[in-house]
């Protein structure tokens, strides 16, 4: 397993009130993300945990573009990883964030 | 004066030397017909050392017994082979090589032999005249490479050698066609021998003998994708695909490569694309084999016609009942024909879309890897522009206004794209900077790097990025970063130029799934109009018989 | 979007599955996943871990009737139980006894015991039958829902007997040992787990339904388990659970005493449809639930 | 031990009567004046359906004779030894996980009749056959012998294709997957081992003196320090608000 945690500096902080949010399963090839409130309002961290060590560069540029689309602060995203391409992940975020944002 | 030659020219040695062989092999044979135990001593019999000979190894339907049988003959008297196969499918072809019969093979696809091929090749041990497409090899059969002698497999033979296929017709018409009239030997295996033949596929003119084997020859189910295993990312390739190519071309003669993904589209036409509005728009006319996961689309009255370059093990009593779509005999089978479907594919398709294993910068793909000669079968003649053709339809005149960049004749232009995530499992990339098949050409001592489709016949590439348009590209760089802009996240996708990507963006020749306002959050499975091989059966009204690995029930 | 099937309870996760089998936005739960109880033996093995630990575990309400649910989530790890996630399910049937809901439902979807916690695995699942027979004493009624890719098998296939209905898809498998394992140990001609067609007529829903061992065979929708559970709630409401006692115990036990004497040999589960009065054995596997629900009411 | 031997230390020789079918053992003895039932296998017996089946009806039968005798309820000893479930397709065809869960529904009717339950375990116990009616007693005892496991390392490594070495290295310090009694007792599982100069007939008429019907594993889990987590959580979920 590698851990790793980024944190990028952005805004615009998204409303309070939003429950917790999990999206997607643990399982080979696939990865779930749970979304939740952050007290910093101007940042959006991102922990991952992953079954597959040595694509740091590829994960930073994943988040970086997902954070780069989706713009939004005051929210903690972490995931459970055990292998999933680039492009399930994306998905998953941006399933996960949609949630969050829907969710009361 | 004309006084006659002291060597007048013979004008009928092969005749001469066929009537030698059937001479020979009557010792073995009662008419036409060889019983089982002969089969051996006939072959023996019939085969003269240095022989170009085509064992009916298809895609699907091999001619397994007689692989077997020779096997077993002399390896003294049965030498120096020729092999000429469309497809090397059976571990004995690779058999007969290794024990020396074989000096010299010419084929198209070799499937789960591509390994032991390529060893044996770098051993020396067989010399590869050239790997063709089917459409090549049938038409070499023609010209330089006719068979002296081919095993073929029939359903069945009456008592006189005419012979029924059966659905899977597939490659026997153009090799019994080269072989039996060019003084060659046809041998078929069939499966039963009876007193009438519900239709006569091949005439008992053209055959020189008929054993029935002991076991009905293998098929293989090529083409049966179970849609239990198509993920959420081939399903937004698949919507990308319908939204961005299928309905903006308005294509409705298409063909389809194997594969999840191009399944993943067939299985959205009823629900995505129904959804969209594009029924009778999109997919009415198709060369391609009797898919089980088309069911669902056939059944939604999207598609009107289907050619087959083969048939599918299980769709049998579907296809009877739907002669509207298939072509069927007036036995109520199939009559599947892989030499015409590919002429079809190639000059009445306006859309080939097919998956690949890596894509260059160029947009050059290849299945090639190294330490496998895979070879081509028909991707190359499917996903090419076919430049013979002259009639016109919407969606190739659209695209060959695209494609205009000098001059003023108007032309049209075949679609070809290729659909591929960016990266495979493993994370092993679809885009490279250099293709394996450079390796493989230097490993295997090939004049040029397999290649299935170059990139000037490439016109789209879709991944789950996007889909770039190529045609639109005004220079090589562009469409380099046209590539590059739908890569995603392997390294060739991260050394893209954003800001020109960008104006690609802008221009319309790279779009990203917001471009074509679909929502991610849409590609579920839920989506598949039959989400695992019994809804497929329920689809087709009981009519479909999966074969038992496809079964849970 | 129109033309989507309805939603596969063989498909859907876990949390979907509960999501649309309850009352729309009832389920609360407990130990949700961002407390992170994440394994903490899977982690020491460096193994992937999931923030629930493979099960979701709450309280909603089912057409209007306060329930406990628990949903395995078979993808991870084969919805195997580890300490933790025996804990969640034994937590909860605790809290039955407590509360007093008009039933318990187990989403079941699971290989049983994982291995990578295997001792705590076995006590958990232990613990976890006795505490079903403890709500079941308080007049609780447990009910097992099974139609997941893991089915219920090992201590979960104990489990899932102990309840008092089992409502099954024909996908769903009920077993004690995986065909697998029996194949590694006594051989394939013992039983040949890649023969998918002989797996499912010995351990399916439609087998199980027919030996009577599942109460209830629907179709693989969320909707289709949703009614089922939504009428035995109703019955319930009408008749509450009553423990069982000495003669019920003695009936069952004449019942599967009858069931090893009658099918002594069987080994297939040809001949469990052909002993139900089936005529067309090859015709059981593709008929329609309802129709095979018919017709085993039917010859009885 | 022999199981005639391991029956006369337990219960004293030529004072109980319990006959031996094959591996199922089934009959009555003396404890402190006090009758005793007792039922189970031995011989490592892979349990199938008729065996659930036979202990089963002899769990009902006590049930049943005290009942209509009158009697108080007589405790139940129950002999473990199982390498577990029987593995055979037409054993799974029967749903012979159906069979143990009526079995692990017996012991919990003779609990509620008021029977205390004691499993003592004297050869193996190993996953399905164990749970069946082993895991269900109020009290469970490992005597020396005993083995308890679900499955070996060398097949879990297999399985989980996690190195052998790595998992015995692992398993130094935490009980949760290596087979053994000791690691069993540390997570509550096991409630008490006895060793082998033990008086096991004192023993056993220790645990007869209270009874206590209440399922405490997970807390003596926590106790003995080798489950930390499950009565925690256990109680998270059951209180939550």
């Amino acid at each position: 397993m590698e851990q790793f945690t980024l944190s990028y500096k952005t805004s615009p902080r998204l409303q309070e009130g939003h429950p917790p949010q999990l999206c997607g399963v643990v399982a080979s090839g696939n990865l779930e993300v749970l979304v939740e409130p952050l007290d910093s309002a101007d940042l959006c961290l991102i922990e991952v945990n992953t079954s597959a060590p040595g694509f740091r560069l590829i994960w930073e540029a994943v988040l970086s573009d997902f954070v780069e689309r989706n713009r939004v602060a005051g929210v903690r995203i972490s995931i459970n990883d055990a292998g999933a391409t680039p492009a399930v992940v994306g998905l998953r975020l941006d399933q996960a964030l949609d949630a969050y944002r829907s969710a009361v | 004066m004309n006084q006659p030659s002291e060597n007048p020219i013979i004008w009928d040695t092969q005749m001469r030397n066929c009537a030698g062989r059937l001479d020979r092999g009557a010792a073995f044979a009662h008419g036409r017909e060889v019983s089982t135990d002969d089969i051996t001593k006939l072959l023996e019999a019939v085969i003269e050392p240095g022989d170009r000979v085509c064992i009916e190894g298809n895609n699907q339907k091999q001619a397994d017994f007689l692989s077997r049988s020779l096997l077993k003959t002399d390896p003294s008297r049965v030498r120096d082979l020729h092999l000429l196969q469309s497809v090397l499918a059976l571990p004995e072809h690779l058999d007969i090589i290794e024990r020396g019969q074989v000096s010299r093979i010419d084929f198209s696809f070799s499937g789960q032999q591509a390994g032991r091929l390529a060893a044996l090749v770098e051993q020396g041990r067989i010399t590869i005249g050239a790997i063709h497409t089917y459409l090549e090899l049938f038409s070499r059969y023609f010209i330089d490479l006719t068979p002296k002698v081919a095993l073929i497999a029939a359903q069945a033979a009456d008592r006189e050698g005419n012979l029924y296929t059966g659905p899977n017709t597939e490659d026997t018409p153009a090799i019994v066609e080269a072989t039996a009239f060019k003084n060659g030997i046809v041998i078929a295996q069939v499966n039963e021998v009876v007193d009438k033949l519900p239709r006569v596929d091949i005439p008992a003119d053209w055959v020189s003998y008929f054993v029935k084997a002991p076991t009905p020859h293998y098929i293989e189910p090529l083409f049966t994708r179970d849609p239990s295993h198509i993920t959420e990312i081939q399903i937004l390739m698949a919507m990308i695909a319908i939204k961005g190519l299928y309905a903006e071309y308005g294509i409705t003669r298409l063909n389809h490569g194997i594969g999840f993904d191009t399944a993943a589209i067939e299985l959205l036409l009823p629900t995505y694309a129904a959804e969209l509005g594009l029924k009778g728009k999109i997919c009415t006319h198709w060369a391609l084999n009797p898919h089980p996961t088309l069911i669902p689309a056939i059944e939604a009255g999207f598609v009107q016609s289907v050619h087959s370059f083969g048939s599918e093990v299980g769709m049998e009593r579907y296809i009877s009942a739907r002669p509207d779509i298939f072509f069927v005999g007036r036995d109520g089978t199939m009559r599947s024909n892989r030499a015409f479907s590919q002429a079809a594919g190639h000059y009445a398709c306006d859309l080939f879309i097919g998956s690949t294993l890596q894509i260059d910068m160029e947009g050059n793909s290849s299945t090639a890897t190294k330490g496998r000669i895979a070879g081509f079968g028909g991707a190359p003649n499917m996903g090419s522009d076919a430049r013979g053709r002259r009639h016109a339809s919407p969606a190739w005149l659209r695209a060959g206004r695209e494609a205009l960049r000098n001059g003023t004749m108007p032309r049209g232009r075949k679609l070809v794209a290729q659909i591929v995530e960016t990266n495979r499992e493993q994370m092993q990339p679809a885009f490279v900077e250099r293709l394996d098949a450079w390796d493989l050409a230097e490993s295997a001592g090939m004049e040029l790097p397999p290649v299935m489709i170059y990139g000037d016949d490439i016109t789209h590439i879709i991944t789950e990025e996007g889909i770039s348009n190529l045609l639109l590209c005004e220079s090589a760089e562009e469409r380099e970063q046209a590539i590059r802009g739908v890569a995603g996240y392997t390294a060739a996708g991260m050394a893209r130029d954003r800001r020109m990507v960008e104006n690609l963006r802008d221009r319309g020749i790279v779009r990203y799934p917001e471009d074509l306002g679909i929502s991610k959050r849409h590609a579920t499975r839920d989506l598949l109009a039959a989400r695992n091989i019994k809804e497929l059966v329920h689809a087709s009204g009981g009519l479909y018989t999966p074969p038992r690995q496809f079964r849970n029930w | 979007m129109k033309n989507v099937k309805p939603a596969s309870f063989f498909e859907s996760s876990a949390r979907v599955r509960v999501a649309k089998l309850v009352d729309a936005g009832s389920f609360k739960e407990f130990c949700p996943p961002q407390l992170r109880r994440t394994s903490p033996h899977l982690a020491r093995l460096n193994a992937p871990v999931a923030f629930d630990d493979g099960v979701a575990v709450g309280s909603a309400t089912l057409a209007g009737h306060k329930i406990l649910i628990a949903a395995q989530e078979g993808k991870f790890n084969g919805g195997a139980v580890g300490e933790v996630h025996g804990a969640k399910l034994a937590g909860l049937l605790d809290r039955g006894v407590r509360e007093l809901p008009r039933a318990v439902l187990l989403l079941i979807d699971s290989g049983g015991v994982r291995l990578h916690e295997a001792n705590a695995g076995l006590i958990a699942i232990s613990e976890v039958m006795r505490a079903v027979l403890r709500c079941q004493e308080a007049g609780v009624p447990v009910l097992a829902l099974v139609g997941g890719a893991c089915g219920a098998f090992g201590g979960m296939g104990i489990v899932t007997r102990l309840c008092n209905e089992i409502i099954m898809s024909e996908e769903g498998r009920l077993g004690l040992s995986g065909p697998e394992v029996i194949e590694t140990v006594q051989g394939v001609e013992e039983f040949d787990s890649r023969d998918r067609p002989l797996v499912w007529r010995v351990t399916g829903g439609k087998v199980r339904r027919a030996l009577g061992e599942a109460t209830y065979l629907v179709d693989d929708d969320i909707c289709s388990f949703r009614s089922v559970t939504a009428e035995l709630l109703c019955r319930y409401q009408t008749k509450p659970l009553a423990p069982v006692d000495i003669d019920e115990i003695s009936a069952e036990h004449a019942r599967l005493t009858e069931r090893t004497k009658r099918f002594a040999t069987a080994r297939d589960g040809r001949e469990i449809f052909q002993a139900s009065g089936f005529v067309d054995l090859d015709e059981v596997s593709l008929l329609p639930v309802a129709k095979f629900n018919q017709q085993l009411l039917e010859s009885l | 031990m022999n199981i005639n031997r391991l029956l006369d230390r337990l219960f004293g020789s030529g004072v109980h009567s319990i006959s031996i079918e094959e591996n199922f053992l089934h009959g009555s003895a003396v404890i402190d004046g006090r009758e005793v039932a007792v039922i189970g296998t031995h011989e490592h017996a892979a349990i199938d359906s008729a065996l659930a089946l036979a202990v089963s009806a002899s769990i009902i039968g006590v049930i049943r004779d005290d009942l209509s005798r009158g009697s108080s309820p007589r405790p139940i000893i129950f002999m473990v030894d199982t390498q577990g479930q029987t593995l055979s397709r037409h054993e799974e065809l029967l749903c012979l996980n159906g069979y143990f869960a009526h079995t692990a529904k017996c012991v919990d009717l003779a609990r509620r009749h008021g029977h205390q339950t004691i499993a003592l375990i004297h050869g193996e116990a190993v996953s399905g056959g164990f749970l069946a009616f082993g895991l269900m007693a109020d009290r469970i005892c490992a005597l020396p012998e005993a083995q308890v496991r679900v499955m070996d390392l060398k097949a879990m490594s297999r399985i989980t294709k996690i190195p052998y070495d790595r998992l015995v290295d692992l398993s130094a310090d935490s009980p949760v997957f290596a087979p053994g009694a000791e690691n069993y007792w540390r997570m509550g599982g096991v409630h008490e081992i006895w060793s082998d100069d033990s008086d096991w007939l004192s023993c056993l008429s220790a645990l007869l003196v209270v009874a206590d019907v209440r399922d405490r594993r997970a807390i003596l889990g926590v106790e003995r320090g080798g489950r930390q987590n499950a009565a925690p959580i256990a109680e998270l979920v059951a209180n939550a608000l």
